[in-house]
Parts: C-alpha cells; structure tokens; sequence
C-alpha cells in the first residue's frame, strides 16, 4: 500500500486505535492513559500536517475499497477536507489537554476518554470522507459517540440533555440516510468532486432533486444548529466543558456545517444549486439563524448557554457564507469554520475555567474575575472581541471576506444581517467583558480552589492561551500564504475554476 | 358475548379454511401431473437390501429422515427423564394388585413380546418394520409398569441414556461407515444392504422401544427446579 | 358396498372426532381419542397402508391413549389433593 | 372420486375440526388431542391424495410413519411437560387464571 | 473432499449429541469444544469449497432425488452454515461457563445443543419439503427442551407455549407439502419449481399454507406472542441460539420456497399483505420492546421487530426486475446473518449483565458501567446494529433494502425500514440511558469471569464488521451453481 493511502487511513486510525487501547485501559491507569492520549493526538497532529503540506503540492491521498453492492469505502484529502482535518487535529490536542486537567479526580475516565478519541477518529472520518456514503458512515459515528459524553455526568439534566440530543440528532440522520439513499438510487455513487455532478442534469430530475436537497440540508443542520433545529444545543451544555468545547468548536456543529459545504459544492455543484434556485432560501434561513441566536444570547443568564446561542449564530455564518454565490463569499465562509473553531474553543476554555476554579457559572457572579484570573480573563476578552468582529483578530476577517462576497453576490442585505449580528455580538459579550474587568467582587466566589502558583490547575491554564494566540495570528497574519484565510482561497479557487 | 363473538369467529374461520383446503384438494387431484417416482423406486427396490417397498424408503432411499426422526425421538426422551424424578418409581399408587391385571400380565407380556418379535423379523418383506416393533415393545413395558414391576432400568441413569442413544448411535456408525466406504453419507456399501438394515431395525427397536417407556414412566414430581435467572449467582 | 363401508367409517371418524372435543369430561375425551385412533387404523387398513395401521394402533391409539389416560388420572389424583375434602 | 379422494376430503374436516378445537381449547392435554387430530387430518390428505393417482404408494406411507413418529414424539413430550407444569402450579391451561379445569 | 466436509458437517452434530448424552456436563464441555472446533473448520472448509468451485447437490444415501434426499450445497446455504458454526460455537462457549454444572439436568443441554445444530444444518442444506419438515422437528424440539430445561414454572409455562405454537406450524406447513406431493409426486423443491405453472390454486394453497406455518414458527407478527416469553425466560445462552438461529431456520424455508415459486404461485396481495404483516412486526414490536421493564424481554420482542424487516423479501423480490430483487435478496441475508450475531451477542451480553447487577428489571442497571464496562459496550455495539446505523452490517442491510424498494418504486417500505431504526434506537437508547444513572446506592455487583465478557464482544464485532466487507459475504451468494441445470432436467418429469 503506497504512502499516499496509507495516511488518511493513519489519520483515522491514529484515534481509533487510541479508543481501543484506552477502553482496554483498567479505570486507575491515569497516566498511562494521558500519555497514549496525547500521543496520539501528536500523531495525528503530524500525519494531518504531512498531508497538508502534501495536498498543496498537489498530491492525492486517496484509499477506497467496495463495502457493499454499488458503494464504495473512500477516504480522500483535498483542500476543504484538509481545512476540517487541521481545525480538529490543532484543537483536539489542546482539547485533550484542558480534558485531562478537568476530569482530575472524577469517576468514569476510563470510559470518557475511549469516546473522546471515537468522537475525533469520526471527525477525521468527515473530513476525509471521500463520498456521500462514507461522509454518512462516519456522520453518525460521530453521533453514537458523543451521545456518552453528553450524558457523562448522569444526572438528571444531563440524561434529559442527552435524550434531546439523540432525538435530533438521530431523526437528522433519518433525513440524510433518506436523501443520501435516494440520490444514490438515481446518480450512483457520488465521490466529492469540485465541480458537482449534476451539472446539467436531466430538468425531469429538478423536482426529485430539490427535495432531496431539502432533506440532505434538513439532516445536516441539525448538527449545524440551524433554525429551527437547534433544540439540543444549548441543552447539551450541561455537559462537562471539554465535551461543550468538543460540540461546538472541534467536532459536531462543525460538522454539520462542513456536510452542508459538501453538499453544495461537492455534490451538487454552486452552479447547479444556484441555478436551481436552492442557494436563496438557504442563505435566508441561514440570515435568519444568525439574528435569532444573537438575540436568544442576549437573555442569557448562564454563561454556557449563553455562549452556546452564540455557537448557533455563528455557525450559520459558514452556512452563509457558502450560499452567496462566488468565491468571495466562499472564501468567509470556509474561513470562517476554522477561525469559530478557534474562537470558540477558548471561549469554552475559559467559561470551563471559571467554572471549575471559582465556581462561576453564571454571568452575573463573574464581577472583579479579570483581577482572580487575569490570563483566563485576557483570553476571554480577546475571544469575544474577535466573535465581534474587531480588527485584526479572527472574526474581523471572516466578516471582512463575507461582507465583501455578499457584495460581490449582489446580496447586500447580507451586509446587513452582518452588521446588526456584530451589534447583537457586542450586545452581549461585552457586558461580560466590563463585568470582568471593571466590577469589583460583589460576594465571595461560589467554590474557589486553588492551584499553586498559576491563577487553575496548570493543564486548565494554557489550552486558552494558546487558542488565544492563535486567534490573534490567524487576523495578524491573515494575507500570508500560512494562513487559514490563503488555504480557504486555494479552496475557492479550485472550486470556482475548474 | 365477546367470547360468544370469538368462538363464531374462529368457528368461521376454520370452515372458511375447511373449504377452501377441500377445494384445493379437489383441484390438486384433478390437475395431477404424472410422477416418474414410483417407476424408480419400483426399479431401485432389488438393490434396496430389502422387498418391503416401505421398509425400503425408510431405511435406504429415505433414510436421513428416518435418522433424524430418531433423533427427535431422542430428544423427547431425554427432555422426558431431565424432568423426572425417579421417586415415580416408588410411587404407590401406581404398585397394583389387581389380580385381573396381574393375569393379564402374566399371559400378555410375553405374547407382546413375540409380536414384537415377529413384526420386527416381518419387516424385510411383509408390513412391519421398528417402528411397530418399539411401539409394542413400550407397550409391553407400560403394562408391566403398570403391574408395578420396579424397572430399575429406567432410572435416568447411564444405562438409560444408552438405550436411549444405542439405536440412533448405530444408525449413525453405519452412516459414516458408507461415507468413509468412499459411497455417500448414509448409503450401504454394496451387497450388505439387507444385513445393516435388519441391524439397524433391531436397535432402533430397543430403542424406541425404550424411549417410549421413559416418556411414559417420566412422571414430574421433582420439587428440585433451577433458580430464575438473576435471583441468585 | 365398499362405498358404504368408506363413507361410514368416515363418518365414525369425524363423530369420535368431535366427540373427543367436546366431551365435558376429559377421561372421556382421552377414551374418544383412542376409539379414533382405532378407527383410523382401519381407516388406513381401507387405504392399503398396513403399515400405518399397525403403527397407529400401537402408537396412535395404544401407547399415547394410555400416556394421555396416565396424565388424566395424574390431575385427577391431583385435584382431590388440592381441595381437602371440606364438602364431607 | 376414488374412496382415496374421499379419505382426503376427510381428512381436511379432520383438519378443520382439529384447529378449530387446537385454537378455542384452553385445556392443554385437550390441546394437544386437537393437535394429534390435526396431524391424522394432515396424514390422510398426505395418503390420500397421492394414491388417489398412483393407487398405493409407499413413499407417503413411509412419510405417514415417519411422521407418526414425530407426533408421538411431540405427544409424550408435551404431555410431560404439561405434567411438571401442572404438580409445580396446579394449573391446567395457559390462560393468566389457568383454573380452567375439566 | 467434498465428501468428507458433508459427511462431516452432517455427522458431528448428530454423533456428538449421542457421546454428550453419555457424560455429564464437564466432560460434555470438552467433548463440545472438540466439537465446535470441528464444526467450524468442517463448515470453513465447506464455504471455501464452494466458493471457489460453486455450489454442489449432494444426494444422501447414493439415491438422486426424487427417489433419495438430496442436499443442496450453494453460496447461500454455505454462508448460513458459517454463520451456524459461528453463533452456535460462541453460545456454547458462553453456555459452558455460564450455566451451572451441579444441576444434574444440565447434561442434558449438551445433546439439545447438538441436535438443533444438527437440525440447523440440515435446514440450511435441504431441498427436500418432507426432509425439511423433519429438520425443523429436530430443531423446535431441542428449542423446546432447551427452554424447558430446569423445569421451573415460568419456563415450562413458556416451553408449552412455545412447543404448541411449533408444532401447529410444522403441521400446517406439513399439509402444504401433502398438497404439493399429492399434485406433483415429488418432495424435491428443485423437482417441483421446474414442473410448477403459472395458474394453479392448488398449488398456490400449498404455497399459502407453508408460508402460514412457517409464519407462526418464526413468529411473524402477528403470531409473534410465543416468541417473548421463550426467549425471555430461557438462560441468556438458549435464548441466543434461539433468536439468533432458530427463528432463522424456518424464514430460510419460507424465503427458498418464495424465491423458487414465488413468482409463479404468489400474487402481488400475498407480497404485499405478508410484507405488511413485517411492517407491522416491526412496529408494533418495537414499540412493545420500548416498553417492557425486563432487560431480556426488551431484546426479545426486538427479536421480534428485526424478524419483521426479513418479511420485506416478499414484496421487494415478487414481479421487480432481476437486479432489483438481487439487491433485496442480498439486503435480506445481510439483515439475517447481522441480526444472528447482534442479537445473540445482545443475548449473551444481557445475560452477563443481568448475572451482575442479580436483577432482571432494566432499571436496575445503573452503575453498571463500572463494573461491567465490557459486557455493556458489547451490548451497545450490537445495539448500533439492531439500529441499524453505520458501519455496522445492520446498517449495510437496510441500505440494500432501502435502494430496492426505492428502486422497484415501493416507496412505503422506506417509511417502515427509517421508522423501524428510529424506534430501535428509541429501546436500545433506554437502556443505555439506564446504565449512565449515578444513583444507585449499592455496591452489590458480581463480576462474571473474563471469557464469559469476551464472547459477546466478539461477535458484536463481527456485526460490526460485517458493514465494512458485506461486499466479499455477499458475492459468495451469487456463485455459479453449475449443476443446477442439469440436476433439475434429471429431476423434472416431463409431464
């Protein structure tokens, strides 16, 4: 087996095998764990980097076999596979570490862990995923094995939490298996090919396939948090914050958003969906999502919840970015997926920070805890102001590239929907941010622990700072060809120009 | 009145089933289609080892079914003496002392047993064969039990359990005995037929025979039980 | 002739049949069964199967009469067991 | 109508009588005579409809016997069970209040 | 070669069930060891056989049918028979550490054992309707007195119940076969599919009443109400080898008869009402396995839900085009080799669990995800395949069935296969839910030994697995069967 195939399958198999080892692992090998844990995650780190690096050569992984009659198994990396692949490699290492230090002392780790690394051994599958079938497969892989994270406290609330979740997710599934099927019925087997395959397709079909884009989208934006179907997610904060950090950030929204990317592109081709009138409604529901989340964050009183409407709003930023029609737009909207990865992730961090140290779980309780923590507080000063949108950090570029393809789409009421969302976005973050910083401490923190010389445990402390720092260089260094904003361009590229 | 509607109900369903399988009955003798089976059982029966046409399919052209058919036979026994308690045995009610029974005993046992005999010798070429041979042979064994002669030989023992298997072990020894003779599975080797089957008849007779007689003597009242699954370790 | 005797027996066969079903009393109904046993010996014997006849009426009407008889006086033993004598 | 059909017809009231009796009875050795009744239905409509056309055919009399077997089999076996069912709960039938008892 | 491997595969069950009569229940542990190996390389051997050469008759005792019993040996039967080696020798491997040997009746489990797997066997291989019917005895009285066996109350109330639903079904199905002999003069199913015509009531009756009795012994809703109860009471290693295989026995004769008369005999209502009897199955019974309180009841009546989806062959394969009903007939063996090894890993991992937390009721299985992290993953995994959802072969089943009735324009049986899932999920997530609970204040579990946890977990995997080479399993199916041809002119009779 040549090279080239063999490091998507040690992408996947990099965590896979890690979730075997774990769960074989006796519940009281903590450290033994931890190191085949971040192991890893540094392998997979790497095999992801080699192949980066190789995609922009231009060299293609590719593996596929025959599963069943007519369908194949087909991992491949092309550049929007990489992009996922990257975000969730970069942040599951960080997220690998904040989960260590944050599940110190509690039960069930053993088991935690083994669907943590199934969790990200799915993510690479959705990344690599070279066709519809196997991007499904891996999809609702990705389902099973949060399910056990999100109901890892076993509480009421969090059992409840769970329940919706698997009802979403799994009647998502349903809506996608149904259209996956159906189309597969009428084309075959579809690869993810730049161009689409429906370019020019029989207008008899127009009818069947617009349904069975309604159904695809329909599946697929569940995980993303479209409206109306992002019920579960800010249930699903009850969870424990790596998991919330995983959800939103690293995995299961982003791959709901990266299906619907698929799907336009890949599998239908801009051209054709456009042409076929699909992109309007979806760039409005996407407008729609945007605003009605925004708006939901502002009533907020917990702080992950809060955050967690934000998520929903944001999400549909990829999504909108994808339905204006032209490589601008495409360009904010795949950006914008990894750069809300980044964003959120320290976002998470830093409320699971709080959380965990003082207590805090709600936002009014946050008074004076710049001055307690101030290197948490920094992070989570610069990560909202990005989500923002402030110059030069990561959400300004999205937002800059989005505006400009709303522009060029001729959707100027897209521009709009930008600016009031980045109003709703200081609307409610900032008050948080002054609370922070220019509130003296009102009571005593609900439970504070303390850690030695760092303000938390030291594996809770730099996870954030280092997503921090990201979130500054990917603005800073936005117009270098090392920037996620240059690779989303090498994607557009090859998708516009054929 | 429900149970007045379900027993019309079901009352109409079985003659409406009653009908139509009457139909298709009638429809099935009317639209026969000529057989060439008899023309080749009738053509096989020489190298069959036995002139019995009945005997012939049973234990050569059929005899995986009649295998098998001993092993349910088997199976039924078994299921029967894993149930029973040996107490029955003892069991006082059943020690008779019916004077009437117990001449009947005396003049019928060893009549049955001839007839056992005689079917069993019969089978080769006459109507007769195991089967009716076991079937009299239990019946002498349920008369005698019911005498309330003990039969030790009934106990679920290891001797039991070998009446129980020695028919169908043999019938099996000489199953593999034609595959490894290089024929099929099941078949004679030539010329020695008739000599295995009357073998096999006379084991199967004792067999069954006394499977039989364990079904029957395999009264329950054991009041040992296996625990429920999950009350215990 | 022969006609008469087929349709006859057939006839015994069906009114054993439903005799056997629903006769109040089961040691009656075990009786019926045995009586049917022997006429579809016969039966049989009519339909040039001797061998079948032979087997059922050892089989048929002999040993499963008698194993269903045992079983019938086994519930009967039982019953008076389990409703003491209160009515004397 | 050879008697042999005639025999077969009888056998499928034979048939009919014993479902009926097989579904309706609550009485487990009343079921199981319902059951031994449907298999002579069955056993004659077997004989009787192959020898309707080929007159005496000893492949279904060999089948007959095999299946004689088989019920008898079946028999004994149910009969113990219905017996061990009976002496652990003194029940006669299937039905929740089982007392149905001749 | 051949030869040996038939001779074998008939000949070890059969002759193990009369030595293992003879010991007790250690030393008839051993011998079955020895056994199952055989077994297993024997019906190895038999698939490789046929996969590289194509499928075979095989006529018992030297005489060709119609006179003698042949066997017939093609991709199908030989995959079932893998499938038999593999689930039998895995419940006997859990048997003979699970049960307990003091019971002086549990020798007898041993000799039940080997004669259903005999019956089995001969199932997968008949082609005789009368040989058949004695094979499906053999194996519904072994199931029967493997229920029984313990005689306590509850399991012999069960047994009868179920030895009386059985035996109404063989006799039905028997009758059927009276009808057939009684026109066509023949028991061989390849005999009678090359003389039988398009218009016959007769014969059309004779295919009904089969499928009726067939229907009942596989507990096709709704005539489903023995299933439960049978395997709910049976010890977790029965009640594997009873959803698992048995209940597979008897839809394997139905679908044969259906595919080779099928076309002829049936009509689109009969396709189309027993494909509704199986939506209905799977309904109704996934909605009653939602709602059963004891953790074996909730498997079986989703034994009883999952048999309902193998139902979906009739209409997906009557009067659609040939590639269509490939893709059915392939969707219908992945589901049943699947939901053999889901099923019977679901089984055996109950079994364990229930063995630890010493209670039957599913709400006493919080916390045991400390415990017995093991035996629940196994359960779940094989939960994902009942769900049927990626990747496991549960998945790569509905996905086949999903594209034929797509594909022959039946668009309400993708209503039933996407509801069917979603209601799987909604019993198999209740019990998962059930394990996550933190509340339970004792600490009282029993850990079962090691082998005993390994078991399931194995073929769990293999479900599992299953999705991802369902491609090299399927292809077995469709091999040549060269002497088809032939054999049936020999065997017809020219009217």
């Amino acid at each position: 087996m040549s090279l080239s195939a063999l490091l998507p399958i040690l992408a996947l198999l990099s965590s896979l095998l890690a979730a075997v080892v774990i769960f074989a692992l006796p519940e009281s090998s903590h450290r033994l764990r931890t190191l085949v844990n971040l192991l890893a995650a540094l392998l997979k780190l790497g095999v992801v980097a080699v192949m980066t690096w190789g995609v922009f050569r231009g060299v293609d992984f590719s593996v596929s076999f025959t599963m069943l009659p007519g369908v194949s198994f087909m991992l491949r990396a092309d550049a929007l596979a990489m992009l996922f692949a990257g975000l969730s490699a970069v942040l599951w290492l960080f997220t690998t570490i904040y989960a260590v230090g944050y599940l110190e002392d509690s039960p069930n780790r053993s088991r935690f862990f083994g669907f943590f690394s199934l969790c990200v051994a799915s993510t690479m599958g959705v990344a690599l995923a070279g066709n519809l079938f196997t991007f499904f497969l891996f999809y609702e892989m990705l389902t099973l094995s949060t399910y056990p994270l999100v109901v890892h406290r076993g509480t009421d609330k969090s059992l409840q939490a769970g329940r919706n979740y698997i009802i979403y997710t799994l009647g998502g599934g349903v809506a996608l298996l149904l259209g996956i099927a159906w189309l597969h019925g009428l084309a075959g087997d579809l690869p993810f090919q730049e161009t689409g395959h429906f370019q020019g397709a029989d207008p008899a079909l127009h009818g069947q396939l617009t349904l069975i884009f309604v159904l695809l989208i329909a599946g697929l934006g569940v995980k993303a948090g479209l409206f109306p179907l992002h019920g579960w997610l800010p249930q699903a904060m009850v969870a424990p914050a790596p998991v919330s950090a995983l959800l939103h950030a690293v995995a299961v929204v982003k791959a709901g958003a990266f299906g619907i990317v698929r799907v336009v592109y890949d599998i239908y081709g801009i051209d054709f969906a456009y042409a076929l009138g699909l992109l309007e409604p979806l760039a409005w529901l996407a407008a729609f999502t945007i605003i009605y989340g925004s708006v939901r964050a502002l009533w907020q009183t917990d702080l992950k919840r809060r955050l967690a409407f934000s998520t929903i709003s944001q999400v549909s930023y990829i999504i909108l970015g994808v339905t204006l029609f032209g490589p601008l737009g495409a360009v904010g909207g795949l950006v914008h997926l990894l750069h809300q990865g980044i964003m959120k992730i320290t976002l998470f961090f830093c409320a699971g920070n709080y959380a965990e140290t003082l207590g805090v779980h709600r936002v009014d309780e946050l008074d004076g805890a710049g001055a307690r923590m101030p290197a948490t507080s920094v992070a989570f000063t610069l990560a909202a102001l990005g989500m923002i949108g402030v110059p030069p950090l990561a959400g300004f570029v999205t937002k800059w590239a989005l505006g400009a393809g709303a522009l060029a789409a001729e959707m100027e009421w897209a521009i709009l929907v930008l600016l009031v969302s980045s109003l709703l976005n200081a609307a409610y973050f900032l008050p948080i941010v002054y609370r922070l910083w220019f509130c003296p401490i009102a009571a005593p923190w609900p439970a504070e622990r303390r850690w030695g010389r760092l303000e938390t445990h030291a594996w809770l402390f730099w996870p954030p700072l280092v997503t921090t720092l990201m979130l500054v260089l990917v603005g800073l260094l936005a117009a270098t060809f090392v920037s996620p904003l240059s690779w989303a361009q090498l994607i557009a590229v090859r998708m516009y120009l054929p | 009145m429900r149970r007045r509607l379900l027993l019309f109900l079901t009352l109409a369903a079985c003659a409406g089933f009653t009908v139509a399988l009457a139909a298709a009955v009638l429809h099935a003798a009317g639209a026969a289609l000529p057989s060439a089976l008899p023309e080749q059982l009738a053509a096989s029966l020489g190298s069959s080892g036995v002139e019995h046409p009945v005997t012939a399919v049973l234990l050569n052209f059929r005899n995986y079914d009649t295998l098998l058919e001993i092993g349910v036979l088997v199976i039924a026994g078994m299921v029967g003496i894993s149930l029973a308690s040996t107490s029955s045995l003892e069991d006082p009610a059943l020690r008779s002392s019916d004077s009437l029974l117990y001449a009947l005993q005396r003049w019928f046992v060893p009549l049955m047993l001839l007839l056992a005999l005689y079917l069993l010798w019969a089978g080769a070429d006459r109507p007769g064969g195991a089967f009716q041979a076991g079937a009299v042979l239990a019946a002498t064994g349920v008369l005698m039990r019911l005498g309330g002669l003990p039969m030790e030989f009934v106990r679920p023992g290891v001797l039991l359990r070998l009446g129980l298997v020695l028919g169908f072990a043999v019938f099996l020894l000489v199953a593999v005995a034609g595959a490894l003779a290089g024929e099929a599975f099941l078949a004679y080797p030539p010329g020695m037929a008739g000599g295995l089957i009357l073998t096999i008849e006379i084991v199967l007779t004792l067999s069954i025979g006394m499977i039989l007689l364990a079904l029957f003597v395999a009264a329950p009242v054991s009041d040992e039980h296996e625990p429920e699954e999950g009350a215990g370790p | 002739m022969n006609w008469w005797l087929d349709g006859l027996l057939i006839v015994a066969l069906l009114v054993t049949a439903v005799a056997m079903l629903v006769s109040r009393d089961l040691f009656r109904a075990v009786v019926m069964f045995m009586a049917f046993g022997l006429l579809m010996a016969v039966a049989w014997v009519r339909l040039q199967a001797p061998d079948i006849a032979l087997a059922e009426v050892a089989i048929g009407a002999g040993l499963s009469g008698v194993l269903l008889l045992d079983a019938v006086s086994h519930f009967q033993r039982g019953q008076r067991r389990q409703q003491p004598p209160e009515g004397k | 109508m050879s008697p042999d059909l005639l025999y077969a017809l009888a056998g499928v009231v034979l048939c009919g009588i014993g479902l009926f009796g097989f579904l309706l009875l609550e009485h487990l050795l009343r079921r199981l005579l319902a059951f031994n009744l449907i298999g002579s239905g069955v056993f004659l409509v077997l004989i009787g409809l192959a020898q309707h056309r080929n007159g005496p055919d000893p492949v279904p009399q060999a089948l007959v016997l095999t299946g004689i077997v088989v019920a008898i089999a079946a028999t004994a076996l149910a009969v113990v069970l219905i017996r061990r069912y009976y002496h652990l709960t003194g029940h006669t039938s299937l039905a929740d209040d089982g007392e149905a008892q001749s | 070669m051949n030869q040996w491997l038939m001779a074998g595969l008939l000949f070890t069950p059969l002759a193990w069930a009369a030595l293992s009569l003879l010991l007790d229940f250690r030393q008839g542990r051993w011998l079955s060891w020895l056994g199952m190996l055989i077994q297993a390389l024997v019906s190895l051997g038999l698939w490789v056989a046929v996969a590289s050469n194509g499928g075979f008759y095989y006529a018992l005792a030297g005489w060709e049918a119609p006179l003698g019993i042949a066997l017939r040996v093609d991709g199908l039967a030989v995959t079932f028979v893998l499938l038999t080696a593999a689930v039998a020798t895995a419940c006997g491997l859990h048997a003979g550490v699970y049960l307990d040997p003091s019971k002086s009746w549990q020798r007898y489990f041993w000799p039940l054992f080997w004669f259903l797997w005999a019956g089995l066997n001969g199932v997968w291989l008949g082609a005789d309707l009368f040989n058949l019917y004695v094979s499906l005895e053999l194996i519904s009285l072994s199931a029967v007195g493997l229920v029984a066996l313990g005689g306590e109350a509850a399991a012999l109330r069960a047994a009868l119940r179920y030895l009386f639903a059985v035996l109404l079904g063989s006799l039905v199905y028997l009758l059927g076969v009276a009808l057939l002999y009684g026109q066509f003069g023949t028991l061989s199913l390849t005999g009678i599919a090359a003389v039988v015509g398009a218009d016959e009531p007769a014969a059309a009756m004779a295919l009904l009443l089969m499928l009726a009795g067939l229907a009942l012994k596989t507990a096709l809703f709704p005539l489903h109400g023995w299933l439960p109860p049978a395997h709910g009471v049976a010890k977790s290693p029965v009640s594997a080898l009873l959803s698992g295989l048995v209940v597979k026995a008897s839809f394997y004769i139905a679908a044969r008869l259906w595919l080779e008369l099928g076309d002829r005999l049936g009509s689109h209502t009969l396709a189309q009402g027993i494909g509704a009897l199986g939506a209905g199955a799977v309904i109704w019974g996934s909605w009653l396995a939602f709602r059963q309180p004891h953790l074996k009841q909730v498997v079986a009546y989703s034994s009883v839900a999952q048999i309902g989806y193998l139902f979906l062959l009739f209409p997906l394969t009557f009067a659609v085009a040939e590639p269509v009903s490939r893709l059915a007939q392939q969707g219908i063996t992945l589901q049943v080799v699947s939901h053999a090894l889901a099923k019977s890993a679901m089984f055996l991992a109950a079994g364990n669990l229930i063995l630890s937390v010493r209670s039957k009721r599913v709400d006493a299985l919080g916390g045991v995800s400390h415990y017995l992290p093991f035996s629940l993953f196994s359960f779940g995994l094989a939960g994902v395949s009942l769900m049927s959802l990626p990747p496991t072969g549960g998945f790569a089943a509905k996905w086949l069935l999903l594209q034929a009735s797509l594909a022959s324009g039946q668009w309400w049986w993708v209503v039933v296969l996407l509801l069917g899932g979603v209601l799987a999920a909604a019993y198999v997530f209740r019990i998962y839910r059930a394990t996550f609970l933190e509340d339970r204040a004792s600490d009282d579990f029993y850990h079962p030994p090691r082998s005993l946890e390994a078991i399931p977990m194995l073929l769990a995997l293999l479900a599992l697995g299953l999705g991802l080479v369902a491609e090299p399993v399927l292809s077995v199916l469709a091999l040549p069967f060269e002497v088809a041809a032939e054999v049936a002119a020999d065997v017809a009779v020219q009217p």
